[in-house]
């Protein structure tokens, strides 16, 4: 029994949230997500939703997906590719009455889905959000063109080629003017510890794991 | 013996042959004109960016920026951290506040750190190289080194997202700061005002993952250039230039634009004023070249 | 009388010495005016000036004083001589600065001065310096009716001020609803979780003031008299009457709350459906534990249903919003969160009304996780041992369900105020309805209801200003309304009982004419007993006596005149403003014959906003003709209808009439008078046509005090109008 | 400057606008002695600027008329203008009030007659029109000024207009050589009737009111409403004077947020609701208002107007609060972006002009009060622990005018009482 219910944690984190928080998806945001506890403050003005500049790409506006995190729409949430439209521009942020951190409610969101893997399989954003990550903490620093390339060649060697192409002028206007180097993908810039970096990474992780299976 | 000295952060794309590495090039002539040095924080590490959330926790993002705090309050005590990449200020100083703010988090930081022979003290400062500019020197003391005012020049501030939110440069406003016009100014050259598109997003990292979508707003961005009759672009941010000046002919293959508007960096724009060479501005780093600077830098 | 001398002072000042021929207009004052003195000054308003008059009045025994220079509205200060009867022409906004510069105009400008300074000395001539009511009544004791929140803070706040006070409580006790509520909202920064009520220390308060006498299980079984002399039956329920006099009344009788049980949509009666009183009942039984319901089970999840038969268009329930009950919804859910973070608190509404730092409260409620959803309800239905809310979730847009161990029904307040005597005495509703204060007055039995059946005063600027002189109503019952804005309400209450019952002690009037000593006299042998000033007075303040003579109450009094205005027989008077006042200053004009092509128009303006339009216009320099003659009244409703006639016959070409707006959102600060000038200026075109003349020589307008440009056009397209019509044929036979 | 009379049973009423008016009145008329401050140089505050009042759609100066009789006609109350509270000290019941009252280069010899106005060039921005437009140098506040005396702007002392203006003056009234002074008075209670603000609408940024003519302030819509107004009544926009027609009306401009004012404003709601009524007015059919709120507060019976409006085919409410205005390079049309919530659905929408239901900042704010007055996370006052300091009207809360003077009327019993229980102690 015990030992079933282990490896369904192993297994299956979301039937593990699942199983906790049972409807109460409020709560399971609240203790799971970055910057959660925010969510409830929302009054629904909508200024955020105005403020993306890629607004009309969602399906879901912040405000919007916080009242149905309020709601329990669990999956509909989890399963949105909205919180990936994300690009970072703080513009909600500032202008929020509420002064709530919406872009990091929206990272925290979308890595907690991606983490219970119910992030949409072919979200763009999020397999270059991943690379990034594996790219930048591999040595430490970002190998721009092994990202490029990883970003091109996700989809296998024909489609990589093919993007390749279309990308033929930015590629050789970068080697042109000297802001890209060929030989990045045998090395290229690291730190010297990277056994230290990676450790404290791994160590981190492990802390954070912790934290949110005890929350508070 | 220097007259300032800062704990600098180049980030990832500011490295040799880097996507922005002309923007170290030309911020290095400008720091030797004003007589600053800057040491680079030994051994730093990326900052995760925004974007590296789904990948990244919480902590590890701090951890990260924390390292880079740590080495630098190791290394270059009593020196603020200077960073010329608006992402990789952003995030370090995201980090600090959020670390200042709960002493779970900087005890979880520091346990982790730990792996690395490190400890953050919490001391060290984060500073963009604008505020560097803006508050330590000032306008007036930033003027005295012009030998070769941009004259005639008319340049577009793009100020962008991540120098501007949620943070911002010396306390302007998140809509219209003026700071960039302002250094344009400064430097001789003609700024643009009326630019409304100089806090508009061009997509940031979502350039790569959601070409389209980014190139939308990269074209707002310029056209709104050319509506001003900007003779090139001027931006903080190294991930604003690559976007903007990058993708202009994507954006010409597609949609069947002309655009060739020249995208640069302030520090360029400083080194041509200060008399530094084209190369010493980086000018040789461009996709799009801007000419009417390069022609400055050119004349004795 | 023989003793009386009149003395009229001219100014030269501003421009009137170069514009007139003041030599002319002295004589007039003298010989036509017959004033005993008659000066002229440079610059009267200066000390010197005014040091002559002042000369005049202790030396000379000058008993009535006219000053013919600026308007009545100007220079108060200066010419302020309470010792004597004052009139004033205006020479200066009302001639100088209106009629067209330039010698063409001369000849219209002197006439149009030296018919006001003739219209002064008449109106001086038939003034009496007002002595005041030598029977003013002088009890200084409230009466409180009503011991809640409202009507204790009215009694304490009084008392503490030195004034003795009465208290009538229907119930058995003293503190009303707040006594049955388990917390209340917060009202003192920082405006984060519910506050003990404070009712039991106010009620030991009140039960231990020396100044306080209180009455429980107690109604009003009939109030009589007036401010300063109200004499009050109080019924004590196990029988028996006491009698109390008092001075000045407040109303604090609170409000009901809207029977949920008309509310069956929203499960009103159902089990597990209870509104925000049975919600009060239940947290007062958990006193701070978990909340549970009438059939014990411990609450775990709760809607709140606000705007529950409130807001309602359909005529069907409470048309209004009460105001408070968002925040007490929001209180409510912290009941429940309070006790136990994991119960389940959500706030239906479509708009959430907390006002100041309401947002405070709020915020407050979502850090302890309440949630709020923007949604209507359409169904509250029992879901076996539950019940079932369906509404629609305006923000997700979509019909919804949520099922709750208990709904609480956010209904509205409905006010304690007694008979609707604005009602047919034949209607139903007006059966049924119970009397509060039982007044003996003619006109009613309460205060009269403004709308939605509270008795809130009309005016904007003037939030305490009922229909009944020295009764005022506090709380709930004049406007739905919280805990806070209550006790302020009922602070400001007890000062206007005060403020009315030293009035009357000293036979002055109250708002809006403060201060006022005339009042009205009536010469009862010429009465007809007509009853139209019973009837239509504005205030209540004339019964009837067994023989139908009018019963005039001073102190109940706001001296509008409209009284006089009714009287056919025009019996009734003040001694400074009279039917007679005026109508020599109407017969006093100079009134050219019917070839001079010089019409005369009688404009007759209301004192408080027409009038001051006609100054705006002239300081404007907006000019008008100089063929109007504009005499200032208390109010439109004190106009009687023989002004009219006489100017008529006189041979006036025309007369203007200008009010304050009338109907729903009158602005007339007598309430009626306005409306009633109207009405009885309809009836007069019967006489017009009598007298042979066309009905278009009397007008009326309704003004407001921003048209100085309007009143000018209004007065040069009439006197257009009238060249058109051509002079009246009544000229010479006056 | 004669120094007015006063003693510990004295009332100082601090702010003459409808609440100090209405506190000072009421207290008077009770027969106490009142002494009433004001800062600028006429009484009447924020509502002598506004056109009409929500719901009957009457007129603030009428009911100001009334009360400046009540005024004129008691003696209890002595007024001071240009006259602002310094410095207070003592405790309930003896108080000693410092009050510096600032040079109106006018005396009590002026008759208003206006010579002085016509004789200089010089012009100012006109306060009572929020700077909308200019006045002569030297003016009278208002049509219905008390008191009814000129202005000489400071700014022309010293100037050749100065002397122009004191040339034209047949009775001695002005007084160049006037000077700031500080009177001390002895007083038993303190009313702070000091009133509100307008917030700083420059400081919402993505509004661009500063950048873009045609994004007005509430407060500025009543002037450009009022035929006394810059515009005669007329509703023009600024940047071009062409008819503003298809006017938007943003709710929570300031308030309700953490940014700004922490604190609802109460009155903006009802504020906007009305002024739809004034564009109704002006245009007719060809009227279009759209109002764009988070919750509309309007509550009691208030919500008669809303549902009257609410009928209003030219009025549309849309439930979005605006995330920023850009402004129409080539008709200088405002463009608010946004999104509305209920279903979400994205807007861009062109308006002729922008008006910004500005939040109420207390004035108090700006002001250095005594220490053991207690104020509100938003600045609003309390009164003093001690009661002998008693805030009223919209100084001691967002309130609306009826509410405002019921608050005055309430602080009036106040310190009558406060003075009733110190001479009883004396006694």
């Amino acid at each position: 029994m015990g030992a079933t219910s282990t490896e369904t944690n192993m297994a299956d984190p979301n039937a593990t949230a699942l199983a906790r928080y049972r409807n109460d998806f409020l709560k399971e945001v609240e203790e799971r997500v970055e910057e959660g506890p925010w969510v409830k403050m929302c009054m629904q003005c909508g200024v955020c939703a105005g403020s993306c500049p890629f607004g009309p790409h969602w399906e879901h506006s912040p405000q919007k997906i916080f009242m149905m995190i309020r709601a329990g729409k669990r999956d509909e949430v989890l399963r949105s590719d909205s919180m990936w439209m994300c690009t970072s521009c703080y513009n909600c942020v500032v202008r929020c009455p509420r002064q709530l951190p919406i872009t990091q409610i929206m990272h925290g969101l979308a890595t907690y889905a991606h983490r219970l893997g119910l992030a949409p399989k072919l979200q763009p954003t999020r397999d270059f959000s991943l690379q990034f990550w594996d790219n930048c903490t591999r040595t430490g620093r970002v190998n721009e063109l092994k990202l490029t390339m990883g970003v091109y060649f996700k989809d296998g060697l024909a489609a990589g080629i093919r993007k390749g192409w279309e990308m033929r002028r930015v590629a050789l206007g970068l080697l042109k003017s000297g802001r890209l180097n060929p030989f990045e993908l045998f090395g290229g810039h690291r730190c010297k510890d990277q056994k230290g970096v990676a450790a404290m990474l791994k160590k981190a992780r492990e802390i954070e794991e912790q934290r949110k299976r005890a929350p508070g | 013996m220097a007259r300032k000295e800062y704990a600098f952060y180049p980030g990832c794309s500011s490295q040799l042959k880097a996507s922005a590495s002309n923007y170290l090039t030309s911020v290095n002539a400008m720091c030797k004109t004003l007589d600053v040095k800057l040491t680079p924080i030994p051994d730093w590490n990326c900052c995760g960016a925004s974007i590296g959330y789904a990948g990244a926790g919480e902590l590890q993002r701090h951890v990260l920026n924390a390292r880079n705090f740590a080495l630098a309050e190791a290394h270059l005590p009593g020196q603020d951290v200077v960073a010329t990449c608006a992402a990789c200020w952003l995030n370090a100083r995201e980090s600090k506040e959020k670390l200042h703010g709960s002493a779970q988090l900087l005890a979880d930081t520091n346990e982790a750190l730990k792996e690395a022979g490190l400890r953050y003290e919490g001391k060290a400062d984060v500073r963009h190289m604008v505020e560097v500019l803006i508050e330590d020197f000032g306008y007036d003391e930033l003027k005295k080194p012009v030998v070769k005012p941009l004259e005639g020049v008319k340049f577009a501030g793009y100020v962008g997202c991540q120098t501007n939110r949620p943070f911002g440069i010396a306390g302007e406003s998140f809509e219209n700061p003026l700071y960039l016009d302002k250094l344009v100014e400064t430097v001789g050259g003609e700024a643009l005002t009326k630019y409304d598109q100089k806090v508009t997003c061009c997509g940031g990292a979502l350039a790569f993952s959601e070409p389209e979508k980014s190139q939308k707003q990269i074209r707002d961005i310029v056209e709104a250039a050319y509506d001003q009759g900007a003779d090139m672009i001027v931006t903080p941010c190294p991930l604003c230039q690559a976007n903007v000046e990058v993708y202009q002919s994507e954006i010409n293959q597609r949609q069947g634009t002309k655009f060739a508007m020249p995208v640069t960096y302030y520090s360029q724009l400083m080194t041509v004023a200060y008399g530094g060479t084209a190369r010493e501005a980086g000018l040789d780093g461009h996709l799009i070249q801007p000419v009417k600077l390069q022609e400055l830098a050119a004349k004795k | 009388m023989a003793d009386n001398k009149y003395a009229a002072y001219l100014c030269a000042g501003c421009g009137l010495g170069d514009a007139f021929d003041l030599g002319q207009t002295e004589k007039i004052a003298l010989k036509e005016g017959k004033m005993h003195v008659v000066r002229r000054h440079d610059f009267l308003c200066s000390a010197a000036g005014v040091q002559t008059i002042r000369d005049d009045i202790e030396r000379e025994g000058v008993t009535h004083v006219l000053v013919a220079a600026c308007s009545r509205r100007a220079k108060t200060e200066a010419f302020r001589f309470p010792a004597v009867a004052m009139a004033r022409a205006n020479l200066r906004e009302g001639v100088l600065w209106v009629v067209a510069e330039g010698s063409a105009h001369d000849e219209v400008r002197q006439e149009m001065a030296d018919d006001y300074v003739r219209m002064g000395c008449a109106e001086l001539k038939k003034m009496k310096l007002p002595a005041g009511n030598p029977d003013a009544a002088t009890n200084r004791r409230i009466l409180v009716v009503g011991g809640g929140m409202s009507g204790l803070t009215a009694a304490i706040e009084a008392a503490d001020t030195g004034y003795d006070v009465v208290v009538v409580e229907r119930q058995g006790a003293l503190g009303g609803w707040a006594q049955r509520i388990w917390k209340r909202t917060p009202f003192r920064a920082p405006y984060a979780e519910p506050q003990d009520t404070g009712i039991v220390d106010l009620v030991d308060r009140v039960t231990a003031h020396p100044r306080i006498r209180v009455h429980l299980d107690a109604t009003v079984a009939e109030t009589a008299g007036a401010p300063g002399r109200f004499k009050v039956k109080i019924a004590r329920e196990s029988g028996g009457v006491t009698e109390e006099e008092v001075g000045a009344i407040v109303q604090a009788t609170g409000f009901s709350t809207y029977d949920p049980a008309k509310l069956p949509a929203l499960g009103g009666g159902a089990p597990h459906v209870v509104d925000q009183a049975g919600l009060e009942a239940l947290a007062g039984a958990a006193a701070g534990g978990a909340i549970r319901r009438a059939d014990g089970k411990a609450v775990a999840s709760v809607v709140f249903v606000q705007c529950a038969g409130q807001r309602d268009d359909t005529g069907t329930h409470l048309p209004y919003c009460s105001g408070h009950c968002c925040a007490t919804s929001i209180k409510q859910a912290m009941y429940f969160k309070d006790a136990n973070p994991d119960v389940d608190t959500v706030v239906l509404y479509t708009d959430l009304r907390i006002p100041g730092m309401g947002e405070d409260f709020y915020r407050s409620a979502q850090r302890k996780g309440v949630t709020f959803t923007k949604g209507t309800v359409s169904r509250v239905e029992s879901a076996g041992d539950a019940c079932r809310v369906t509404f629609r979730d305006l923000i997700l847009d979509e019909e919804a369900v949520v099922d709750a161990d208990l709904v609480v029904l956010a209904t509205g307040q409905v006010p304690n105020s007694g008979v609707d005597i604005d009602l047919p005495d034949d209607d139903a509703t007006k059966a049924q309805q119970v009397s509060i204060l039982n007044l003996n007055y003619r006109q009613g039995k309460d205060l009269p209801h403004l709308r939605h059946g509270f008795s809130d005063s009309h005016f904007i600027c003037f939030p305490y200003e009922t229909r009944r002189t020295g009764i005022y109503a506090a709380g709930p019952v004049r406007r739905p309304m919280d805990m806070a804005q209550a006790t302020e309400d009922a602070t400001g209450a007890a000062l206007k009982a005060i403020q009315a019952l030293e009035n009357a002690a000293l036979a002055r009037a109250a708002h809006p004419r403060a201060g006022d000593l005339s009042y009205p006299i009536v010469r009862l042998e010429g009465c007809t007993q007509c009853k139209r000033c019973t009837v239509e007075c504005p205030f209540g303040a004339i019964d009837e006596d067994e023989r139908r003579f009018p019963v005039f109450n001073e102190s109940r009094c706001r001296r509008c005149g409209t009284c006089m205005g009714a009287c056919p027989v025009r019996v009734i008077s003040f001694e400074n403003y009279s039917v007679d006042t005026v109508g020599s200053q109407i017969k006093a004009v100079d009134m050219p014959d019917e070839f001079s092509e010089k019409p005369r128009i009688l404009l007759l303006a209301c004192e408080n906003d027409a009038y001051p339009a006609l100054d705006m216009a002239g300081m404007a320099r907006t000019g008008y003709s100089a063929f109007v003659r504009a005499i200032p009244v208390r109010c439109l409703g004190s106009v009687n209808t023989i002004w009219i006639t006489d100017a008529l016959n006189a041979g006036y070409d025309g007369v203007m009439m200008m009010g304050c707006r009338k109907g729903d959102d009158y602005q007339c600060h007598f309430v009626k008078g306005s409306e009633l000038a109207h009405y009885r200026m309809g009836k007069i075109d019967d006489t017009l046509k009598q007298l042979g003349l066309e009905t278009e020589r009397v007008v009326t307008h309704e003004v407001a005090i921003t048209d100085g440009a309007r009143v000018a056009r209004l007065i040069d397209d009439y006197v257009a109008q009238i060249n058109e019509i051509g002079m009246s044929p009544m000229k010479g036979f006056g | 400057m004669t120094k007015p009379i006063a003693t510990g049973q004295t009332i100082l009423v601090v702010g003459g606008g409808i609440s100090g008016m209405t506190a000072a009145l009421e207290a008077a008329e009770c027969g106490r002695q009142v002494v009433l401050v004001e800062r600028e140089p006429a009484l009447g505050g924020r509502t002598g600027r506004l056109y009409r009042y929500f719901p009957k759609m009457c007129h603030p100066t009428c009911g100001l008329e009334i009360n400046l009789r009540r005024l004129k006609g008691n003696p209890n109350v002595q007024v001071l203008t240009m006259a602002e509270v310094v410095g207070i000290e003592g405790r309930r019941g003896d108080y000693r009030a410092r009050i510096r009252i600032r040079p109106r280069y006018v005396n009590e010899r002026c008759t208003a007659c206006g010579d002085c106005a016509r004789a200089v060039d010089a012009e100012v921005p006109n306060a009572h029109n929020y700077g909308l437009d200019r006045v002569r140098g030297v003016y009278l506040p208002h049509p219905m000024a008390y008191p009814q005396r000129y202005v000489i702007d400071p700014s022309l002392v010293g100037s050749a207009d100065a002397g122009k203006a004191k040339a034209a003056c047949r009775y001695d009234a002005i007084d160049l050589d006037m000077r700031e002074e500080t009177i001390e008075l002895h007083i038993g209670a303190v009313v702070w009737a000091t009133g509100w603000k307008p917030y700083d609408a420059t400081l919402i940024h993505p509004y661009g009111y500063g950048r873009f003519p045609n994004v007005v302030t509430s407060v500025e819509f009543e002037r450009l409403a009022d035929p006394a107004g810059p515009t005669a009544g007329r509703l023009l926009r600024p940047s071009d004077g062409r008819e503003a027609k298809d006017i938007a009306f943003i709710q929570c401009a300031g308030s309700r947020d953490e940014n700004h004012l922490r604190h609802c404003s109460r009155i903006c709601c009802m504020a906007s609701l009305k002024q739809t009524r004034y564009v109704r007015e002006a245009w007719g059919d060809d009227a279009k208002s759209t109002i764009y709120y988070i919750d509309l507060r309007v509550i009691d019976r208030f919500e008669d107007f809303y549902q009257s409006v609410r009928k209003d085919p030219a009025v549309r409410f849309v439930k979005s609060k605006p995330a920023r205005i850009a402004q129409d390079a080539a008709t200088g049309n405002p463009v608010i972006h946004g999104v509305d919530t209920e279903g979400y659905h994205r807007y861009a929408a062109t308006h002729d002009l922008v008006v910004l239901a500005i939040g109420m900042e207390p004035e108090a704010n700006g002001l250095a009060l005594p220490d053991d007055v207690v104020r509100d996370s938003s600045g609003f006052i309390e009164g003093s622990a001690d009661g002998g300091q008693i805030g009223a009207g919209s100084s001691a809360s967002p309130l609306d005018v009826n509410r405002s003077v019921q608050s005055a009327t309430a602080a009036a019993l106040r310190a009558i009482k406060v003075i009733h229980q110190t001479a009883a102690a004396e006694s």
